[in-house]
């Protein structure tokens, strides 16, 4: 099917297919962006985004590199930096500026007058008060289109407390902690608690709203010809994914509650354990459930649990049968059986299946290679990396990956004598004065 | 340099391109007087010496222009350098064109109504517009 | 001279019927037909510029703009108008208009080229009343293009400072000999000057050494660069203000600091080496062989003008190896590929000054055109030096439109010359050659200053406008 | 004000630039009344090129790919372009542009060598490198010729000058390369043009558009002062035609964004750039058959306006109307009353356009030499200054990059390159409030960027850099 | 700048004025044909910041989202889980697969900017109202199909897809949780979520792209590959040194100490990376020892296994007799980060995020007052706003065909009447509150 002429995949990839993605246009190649964040990688994703898309980045950092640049598993480096950044400085131009010297914050000021937007996490109103918030740089640029991000954001009644921007704390406030993780008392009391995602989930969300957000400010400034000020809480971005938490408080004052593997409001919608690992299995309306029964063999779940109330309330009993069912299958026979029935619709209803995925897992499935999701780059600086790609893919403007990452200060010469036609012994002078 | 003719009193003009450096002869456009010459930077070494000599001279150099005390042009073939031209007929006066080198019409003077035959230009200049 | 008496009139020719799939050139004479210019849109349609300008920097700044389809309001001063109109060449062509003007007023060939395309106004602008005209004709400009003394249109009260209180939008384009600012901000500066000052003069001419002296470039250069220079800075202005910022913003063109910006190597090499280019005449200074040398013969001796009487002239280019070697072998200097064997030792002053004479006379009994034509057969680069009736009548120009016949409304049918470059789709293009002081005075200040006919009369009568 | 000291050490041998210190602003306006002062403070304050990386650039959105080659028309015309703010990417042969070879009289010693590679390149190449990016690409092969396909959709603007009809036949002209890129404008440069009569002709060159252009017959001096017809010493056309096409460019650029959204081609050339400024050769020729003359450093439609020697070198005195015309005369009479009384007592001098003729200006030059040969350049000018009369004299290369006014508004400037060191530059006349244009690096050696430009746009990697050296593609 | 910065800002983005200030994305029309998450999401964050979205329903059931709702309870008919996803839409339905309905369909979106899709790879395509045909009616469309596993690969045909089989082939599950226990699901639908943040960002960069060059594009977004993306440095390791990332309970590997602590009264989150973030932790725990023990005294040495299980045992032990509030408040004072774990009535009730709108309260004119998780970023000049909630299935057919369409009343009764335009059914999660309901049986 894939491969008839006309068939729909197979134009779809004709049009979409990232390895063509260095042949096209660039969306944001009219944008500059300058990225003064630190140890922030809500403000690394959101300028990472952009740059993907073609903006030129220009990722400030101070002397001797950012805190971001440590920020690795185990303290593992990588040539002098750590893993996380190297994932999120593709693209970036690398220059360094010491904020803390007035000089430094006086060449921030005519750099900002060149850019499209300007990224920052510093803590709130430290910016302003360093005369280089939104405040100043936008007398002089009033086209400029600033985004800062904090945990607490720029206004409010906690706007002004100090505490650094964190994924983790932003992660607990958001919400979705309290709701993930086992039920107490069905572990032990070490992991039944609320948990938070293993990855970086807040700062990814944040950074994800920021470019959103960016992008937005710059939609509106094609009209109106003027920035504007980006308030940016990775902990409120993050909230706003928290599905109907607060309706749920609001229409019936109830507190959504950890389930493990379970959802409130629909079953099946859960993950089983295998012959030989755990399945995730959805098939939670009813004409769906009715389908699920006829591949489990059950149509008596059918009959007496026939609506999505009398499934919720016995969710934990109907776990176990589905677990009974699953014990002699492999979780990929599983999802054979799940598809062989959706494929070949040898009765009612769409049931999804998906076999739990370690990493090295998901590494080892064609599907992303083919599809272009990880990428092999070979980068200059740091040799072969294996890093995701951008998760778009796009008919016109795809993005793409240019380079992984540049040492710290690599772009320093280019930047300053383009920007602000600082020559190689001003530049010196400058090192040496400990401004960049 | 200024070279004024002390036997007939016309004032020969010796342009600074040509004699600005210059040792030869030249000759008085009023009465074919020869003159020595011999100027360095513009200014006379000695003074003008009358000398004899003919046109076919290699060291004659006639001036650029000359006239009279009271302003009359001396000029003419023999008399003066030709001026650089750019076509055969040259006066420094506006030239009477009517018609360009095409043959169409073009105002290069007044024009006089009875020349605007069947022109837009001609019944204004009659003080009518043409329907 | 396949030219010699056939003048085809290009503009109003028809353009080439469209073929598909037509060769290259075929393609580029469909595409860039002077004939079918007035069928593409302008580029800077709906776009006002103002031009207070006189001589040639200036209004030409303002005549390319215009040429882009903006409209240009040219304002000069009552009855006499700018210098320009008085300047002719020999005091011996005038043009005259065929209209209500005639018989009064005269415009010298001086003042063509540089105001193509404009609306002429004329208005006294050390008036005061003149002053709140310009007001409400700058509200309505996206370009204003001076080239008064520095601080003159300051003092006067419309310029810069003033006009973007009134129009933050305007794009105010200043251009002058040394700028408004600096030691030498108070001097006026004509073309010349400025190439004399900018340092053109002392590297154009033949060398001390054969007699010449430094040499000026005949066209006011300076100035009608220059001019294209200022309209560059505006259009990319434009471009800025309408795509990025929607500011106005304030130029500032000295045309001596242009001329400086050509002088390629000279002063990366003085300050270098401390070593001053001079004058090199018709050679190059860094290739060799290519000059221009005399041929012997006049290619029409038996012509009554001066000017085709003289000696032909023709570049020869040859400085490739094999190139080199073929203009050895076709002047019968075989010994030359020895003697020179690599550019460097062709490109010394001491080889030129043995190559160039010994090339010369060998064409000392050629025409430039047998020169030439000896030359293209073996192969190598020759460009006779045309006079402009050579230049004029020649089919390449003719058919490209750079000089054509225009058909002026005011004075008739003149020859003219095209736009500096082509466009396929918004050419630039020449609609009028100029016209007579004040012309449209009505109109203008009529459409954009509401002025009844009876203020237009008062004005006029006080000298105004 | 400070004379221009005369070059000491001899003709060669690095003179400290600047001999003498640029005027300090005390210097240029400490003696002047506040109210004469304002003015040009407030123009300084907003147009001092000191600021200048402090304001945007025009056209910094702007991508532009230069494919021309050895020849100065398309590398001036992006000179402009990136002087301005385009990103100008120089697409240059392996091996580099032939004009990087370019040195006066062949002398190497006069090239300048980069620090990173010690890569000899021509003052005059580099001259015109400014703000660009280098990168090789051999459009002689298809895989170079697929390359450049690639980067046409990245790239707002193409020069190139090609022989004409070349990049059409192989398939990436602009009728191709419209089809990748609606919105790219081709700009195609020479010297006569790519259709017409005269396209096959050979000769890439200025002078060729200088002798075609009737510039070349028209410069220098008269026979009848014993001259020839002249060249400029500078690639002049090249010059007219970059600039045009820089015009043409920007031109489409705002039709492009305005109206159409739609790119288009642009053919200028240095003939026809020439052709357009020489103001009134044609109307002339089309009224009665003249043909332009050569008139040396005079002027045939003004009366005074000309170049003429004097005590040390060449002066121009310009007076076009009669307000100066007489002003000239009272400094010359205050000297040489003859001339003076001579001038005045004519009555065919009294009409601006009476004298013109050629005799008038035999007889007004030549009095006004008797004056001259007594007055060196600077004596004359400030003689003539007093009265308001434009004049100065015809200054030598090392005059110019010393003349204090220059120095002062910084347009003749030395740069301190990172890769070149300090080179003493014609900065860009094109000041502004807002976005003035700017010099931000010399040049580079050649394939400079290719990693940055082929990494950023079409996303190289090491073995496709690999594949292509090896290939000779770069 | 004499005004204090918090002044500045708190005027700068004052709650009250949101409605004052114009939209970001005014005169974009988004069409969407979407069901559940993903797809709703995606343009209901280009309706937050003004765009308008008209989303398009099967009738009479419509989106299965209206059915998923906690405990199966509904809310004056409504399911809450319909809420979060479709704010200020205008609700119509069509039957696609009526012709009638699909030409209905292909007006509306050619008069659209944006067009959101979520279907199984390749339906509308089949359904004929894909991107092939819907480019012909509109070549300035930019069209957004969101899916599982994208449109084209060995896994895209066929295969059903909902956020949990996201999470779970990404290896997100893989990396969550504890070590030894079974796995769990994220508690929101966050591979929906941001799979729909990260297509309506491609959007919008298409969207820029279209306003300087006038063209559409498709774009092809799988929600798995969202998530992939977002697993920050497991990639890259696995690349360099072949190891395979799992769960690690609460505490960040990469950032050292960083860690979720039971105390007296729930749960904080603790993190303090810099080394100067380190010393003011030391400072609250009243240990400067701790500072200069060299397991501790920098990142780098924390970020050891050892050292790190060894400071977090000190940090637990010290924080379990403490409340939340007491270990908030040091960790303001120190300089280092400390939140609390919050569950909803936490974030209902704090006064912060309502100053803000994070949790933004408004009165719907169908379910009266609203409480619902606000905008995310903060706009200055183009705040996003909600402006009302979801409405029944078909809520705004009128308005919608006739003023998009210029339908007669006639005519849509009379499509009505042919099954292709269609109102809700009677049940909840379709229909209105009963109360209005009822109100508008009376008439």
């Amino acid at each position: 099917m894939t491969d008839q002429p006309h068939s729909w995949p197979r134009y779809a990839k004709e049009i979409t297919d990232p390895a063509l993605a260095h042949e096209k246009p660039e969306a944001l190649d009219d944008l500059r962006v300058l990225d003064a964040s630190s140890g922030n990688f809500a403000a690394l994703f959101a300028s990472s985004i952009l740059a993907e898309f073609g903006a030129e980045v220009i990722r400030l950092e101070p002397p001797g590199g950012d805190v971001a640049r440590l920020f690795s598993p185990q303290g593992v480096k990588h040539r002098g930096t750590g893993l996380a950044y190297l994932v999120e400085a593709r693209n970036k131009r690398h220059i360094t500026l010491n904020l803390d010297k007035p000089a430094g914050r006086e060449l921030f000021a005519r750099l900002a007058r060149h850019v499209d937007v300007v990224i920052e996490s510093a803590k709130p109103g430290q910016m302003d008060a360093w005369g280089i918030g939104y405040r100043r740089l936008s007398a002089g640029n009033p086209r400029l289109i600033y985004l800062a991000f904090s945990t607490y954001g720029q206004f409010g009644p906690k706007a002004a407390s100090p505490i650094p921007d964190y994924d983790i704390t932003n992660q607990a406030l958001s919400g979705t902690p309290y709701t993930t993780g086992e039920p107490a008392g069905e572990g032990g009391p070490e992991s039944s608690v609320p948990t938070k995602q293993g990855n970086w989930m807040a700062w990814y969300v944040g950074g994800g709203w920021g470019a959103f957000a960016v992008l937005a400010a710059l939609i509106w400034r094609e009209a109106s010809g003027q920035g504007q000020f980006i308030d940016c809480s990775p902990a409120e971005a993050e909230m706003r994914f928290t599905d109907y938490d607060i309706h749920w408080y609001h229409a019936n004052k109830r507190i959504r509650e950890r389930l493990g593997a379970l959802n409130v409001s629909v079953f099946p919608y859960t993950l089983i354990k295998t012959k030989d690992s755990y399945s995730f299995i959805a098939g939670f309306s009813d004409i769906n459930w009715t389908g699920l029964t006829n591949i489990v063999g059950r149509p008596d779940l059918k009959e007496r649990y026939p609506t999505t109330k009398a499934r919720i309330g016995e969710s934990k009993l109907l776990h176990r049968e589905l677990e009974g069912w699953a014990a002699g299958l492999t979780s990929q026979e599983v999802l054979d059986r799940v598809q062989d029935y959706v494929a070949n619709k040898r009765g009612p209803g769409t049931v999804a299946s998906a076999r739990l995925n370690r990493p090295s897992d998901t590494l080892g499935e064609t599907h992303w290679w083919e599809r272009g999701v990880f990428e092999r780059i070979g980068d200059p600086d740091y040799g072969e990396l294996l890093l995701q790609a951008p998760p778009w893919k796009m008919s016109r403007t795809p993005p793409r990956i240019k380079w992984a990452c540049r040492p710290v200060g690599a772009d320093n010469e280019m930047v300053y004598l383009k920007y602000l036609g600082l020559g190689r012994e001003r530049l010196q002078a400058l090192k040496a004065e400990g401004v960049i | 340099m200024l070279l004024k003719c002390d036997k007939c009193g016309v004032k020969n003009y010796l342009d600074p391109y040509p004699f600005w450096n210059f040792k030869g002869k030249t000759k008085c456009a009023g009465c074919d007087t020869y003159y020595a010459v011999e100027i360095a930077n513009g200014s006379p070494v000695r003074p003008a010496q009358p000398v004899g000599g003919t046109l076919k001279d290699p060291d004659l150099r006639l001036p650029g222009f000359a006239d009279t005390p009271d302003f009359k042009p001396v000029t003419g073939e023999g008399k003066t350098r030709p001026a650089p031209r750019a076509r055969a007929d040259v006066y420094g006066k506006p030239k009477p064109v009517v018609r360009n080198s095409r043959g169409r019409l073009v105002a290069g003077r007044p024009l006089k109504p009875e020349e605007l035959v069947g022109s837009r230009a001609r019944y204004i200049a009659e003080g009518k517009e043409p329907r | 001279m396949a030219a010699r008496g056939k003048k085809p009139n290009n503009q109003n020719a028809r353009p080439p019927k469209p073929v598909a799939n037509p060769d290259f050139e075929r393609y580029c004479r469909q595409t860039f037909s002077p004939a079918s210019t007035f069928a593409k849109p302008e580029v800077l349609k709906g776009y006002r510029v103002l031009s207070c300008t006189q001589y040639i920097l200036g209004p030409s700044c303002a005549t390319y703009l215009g040429e882009l389809g903006a409209e240009v309001i040219k304002m000069e001063l009552p009855r006499r108008g700018e210098p320009m109109r008085h300047s002719t060449p020999g005091n011996e062509g005038f043009l005259y208009p065929l209209s209500r003007w005639v018989p009064q007023s005269g415009t010298g060939l001086g003042f063509f080229g540089a105001n193509f395309n404009e609306y002429f106004i004329s208005m006294d602008f050390h008036r005061s009343e003149a002053r709140e005209l310009m007001y409400r004709l700058a509200a309505k400009a996206d370009v204003m293009v001076e080239n008064y003394r520095p601080g003159t249109f300051d003092r006067w009260g419309i310029g810069y400072r003033q006009l973007r209180e009134i129009n933050p939008r305007l794009i105010y384009v200043w251009l002058g000999g040394f700028g408004g600012w600096g030691p030498g901000r108070v001097r006026a500066s004509y073309d010349i000057l400025g190439q004399a000052q900018g340092g053109a003069f002392s590297i154009t001419g033949q060398p001390e050494e054969f007699g010449g002296s430094p040499s000026k470039h005949t066209i006011w250069l300076a100035d009608y660069w220059g001019g294209m220079m200022g309209a560059l800075h505006a259009l990319s202005a434009l471009y800025w203000r309408d795509n990025v910022s929607g500011e106005g913003t304030f130029i500032e063109y000295s045309q001596v600091h242009g001329v400086s910006r050509q002088l390629e190597y000279a002063l990366p090499l003085y300050g270098r080496q401390g070593v001053i280019r001079e004058r090199w005449g018709n050679w190059d200074t860094e290739l060799c062989v290519h000059g221009i040398i005399k041929c012997g013969k006049s290619s029409y001796p038996n012509s009554d003008n001066p000017q085709e009487q003289e000696e032909g002239y023709v570049l020869i280019s040859a400085y490739e190896d094999e190139d080199f070697a073929r203009l050895a072998k076709a002047i019968g200097q075989e010994k030359w590929v020895r003697l020179y064997k690599s550019h460097d030792a062709r490109v010394s002053p001491e080889s030129q000054r043995e190559i160039y004479p010994a090339l010369e006379a060998w064409a000392k009994d050629k025409t430039k055109e047998q020169v030439a034509q000896i030359l293209d057969r073996a192969g190598i680069i020759t460009q006779p030096v045309w006079n402009a009736k050579e230049v004029a009548g020649h089919p390449h120009w003719r058919e490209r439109g750079s000089i054509r016949w225009l058909d002026d409304p005011t004075y008739g049918d003149v020859l003219s010359q095209g736009p500096a470059y082509k466009m396929s789709d918004t050419p630039p293009r020449v609609k009028w050659a100029l016209k007579p002081i004040g012309a449209d005075n009505e109109l203008i200040y009529g459409k954009l200053c509401g002025l009844s006919a009876e203020e237009l009369k008062r004005l006029e009568a006080e000298e105004i406008i | 004000m400070a004379e221009p000291e005369p070059l000491k050490g001899g003709r060669r041998g690095r003179p400290p630039w600047p001999a003498t210190p640029p005027p300090t602003p005390d210097e240029v306006y400490g003696s002047l009344a506040e109210q004469a002062r304002e003015y040009p403070k407030f123009l300084e304050s907003i147009v001092h090129p000191d600021k200048t990386f402090n304001k945007p650039e025009a056209l910094d959105r702007i991508r532009v790919l230069d494919c021309s080659t050895g020849m100065i028309i398309g590398h001036w015309a992006s000179s402009m372009l990136a002087e301005l703010g385009a990103e100008v990417i120089q697409v240059e042969p392996p091996g580099g542009d032939p004009l990087r070879q370019l040195t006066p009289f062949g002398r190497k010693e006069y090239m300048v060598k980069d620090k990173q590679r010690g890569e000899p390149v021509g003052l005059h190449f580099l001259h015109e490198m400014r703000n660009k990016l280098a990168v090789t690409l051999d459009l002689d092969k298809k895989e170079g010729r697929e390359i450049l396909q690639k980067l046409a959709t990245h790239v707002d603007v193409i020069i190139e000058n090609a022989p004409p009809g070349q990049w059409d036949k192989w398939g990436i002209g602009y009728r191709q390369l419209s089809k990748l890129n609606p919105r790219l404008v081709y700009c195609w440069v020479g010297q006569r043009g790519q259709w017409g009569p005269l396209k096959d002709k050979p000769g890439m060159r200025d002078p060729v558009a200088q002798c075609a252009s009737g510039f070349v017959h028209a410069t220098g001096d008269p026979k009848e002062f014993g001259g020839r017809p002249t060249r400029s010493g500078m690639w002049v056309a090249d010059h007219v035609g970059g600039t045009a096409a820089a015009m043409g460019i920007v031109a489409a650029l705002n039709h492009r964004e305005r109206t159409s959204g739609k790119g288009q081609f642009i053919e200028a050339t240095a003939a026809e750039g020439i052709i357009r400024i020489l103001d009134y050769n044609w109307v002339w020729h089309g009224m009665d058959g003249s043909i332009r003359p050569r008139y040396g450093n005079w002027d045939l439609a003004i009366n005074i306006y000309a170049v003429n020697p004097c005590k040390d070198g060449y002066m121009m005195v310009g007076g076009g109307h009669d307000r100066l015309w007489y002003r000239i005369w009272k400094t010359v009479g205050d000297e040489v009353p003859q001339a003076e009384e001579e001038i005045i007592a004519d009555t065919n001098l009294r009409n601006i356009s009476e004298r013109l003729p050629h005799t008038r200006q035999v007889k007004t030059y030549t009095l006004l030499c008797e004056w001259l040969k007594d007055n060196t350049r600077a004596e004359a000018e400030r003689k003539l200054v007093r009265q308001e009369v434009a004049s100065g004299g015809v200054m030598a290369i090392h005059e110019v990059a010393e003349y204090p006014h220059f120095k002062y508004r910084k347009q003749v400037a030395e740069f301190d390159d990172q890769l070149y060191g300090k080179v003493l530059v014609g900065t860009s006349p094109h000041l502004a409030e807002k976005i003035p244009a700017r010099l931000k690096w010399i040049g580079r050696p050649v394939g400079y960027d290719n990693e940055e430009v082929y990494r950023r746009l079409l996303g190289f990697t090491r073995d496709d850099f690999d594949r292509l050296a090896k290939q000779g593609v770069m | 700048m004499s005004e204090s910065y918090f002044d500045w800002t708190r005027k700068l983005f004052d709650r009250t004025r949101i409605f004052d200030k114009p939209e970001a994305l005014r005169g974009v029309r988004v069409l969407e044909l979407t069901t559940l998450v993903l797809g709703p999401s995606t343009a209901d964050f280009l309706g937050e910041f003004g765009a308008e979205v008209v989303k398009v329903e099967l009738p009479p059931g419509g989106d299965t989202m209206r059915y998923v709702t906690p405990e199966a309870t509904y809310w004056q008919n409504a399911s809450l889980g319909f809420f979060p996803t479709n704010h200020s839409k205008y609700h119509v339905g069509i039957d696609l697969h009526a012709p009638e309905g699909k030409e209905l369909f292909k007006r509306l979106a050619a008069k659209s900017d944006i067009f959101v899709e979520n279907f199984r790879a390749g339906t509308l395509d089949k359904w004929e109202i894909g991107y092939r045909q819907l480019r012909e009616a509109n070549p300035r469309l930019i069209y957004v199909a969101d899916s599982g596993f994208g449109q084209w690969g060995p896994f895209s045909q066929g295969r059903a897809s909902y956020d949990a089989v996201a999470q779970t082939v990404s290896g997100m599950i893989g990396i969550t949780g504890f070590p030894g226990r079974p796995p769990i699901l994220c508690g929101i639908f966050v591979g929906d979520w941001f799979g729909g943040l990260m297509a309506s960002t491609a959007a919008l960069v298409a969207l820029h792209h279209r306003h300087k060059t006038g063209e559409g594009q498709f774009i092809d977004f799988a929600q798995s590959e969202g998530l992939i993306r977002s697993l920050d440095w497991t990639w890259v390791r696995h690349g360099l040194t072949g190891q395979d990332r799992g769960p690690a309970g609460n505490r960040d590997e990469a950032i050292v100490p960083a860690d979720f602590l039971a105390c007296r009264d729930g749960f904080v989150a603790l993190a303090a990376g810099r080394d100067e973030e380190f010393r003011g932790l030391c400072a609250a725990m009243g240990s400067t020892e701790l500072a200069k023990d060299p397991r501790f005294a920098t990142l780098e040495v924390r970020q050891v296994p050892a050292n790190a299980g060894a400071l977090l045992a000190l940090i637990r032990k010290w924080a379990a007799d403490k409340s939340r509030a007491e270990l908030e408040g040091l960790g303001e004072k120190h300089g280092f980060a400390c939140c609390r774990v919050a569950n909803a009535e936490d974030r209902y009730r704090d006064e912060h995020l309502r100053e803000r709108g994070a949790v933004w309260q408004y009165d719907d004119p169908l379910y009266g007052p609203m409480v619902e998780q606000g905008p995310a970023p903060k706009l200055s000049a183009t705040p996003g706003r909600m402006r009302w909630a979801a409405k029944p299935v078909g809520w705004h057919n009128e308005e919608v065909l006739t003023r998009l369409l210029g339908l007669s009343p006639g005519r849509i009764k009379q499509l009505e009447e042919k099954k292709v335009v269609g109102r809700w059914a009677d049940r909840p999660g379709a229909k209105p509150p009963d109360q209005w309901l009822k109100a508008h049986e009376q008439k």
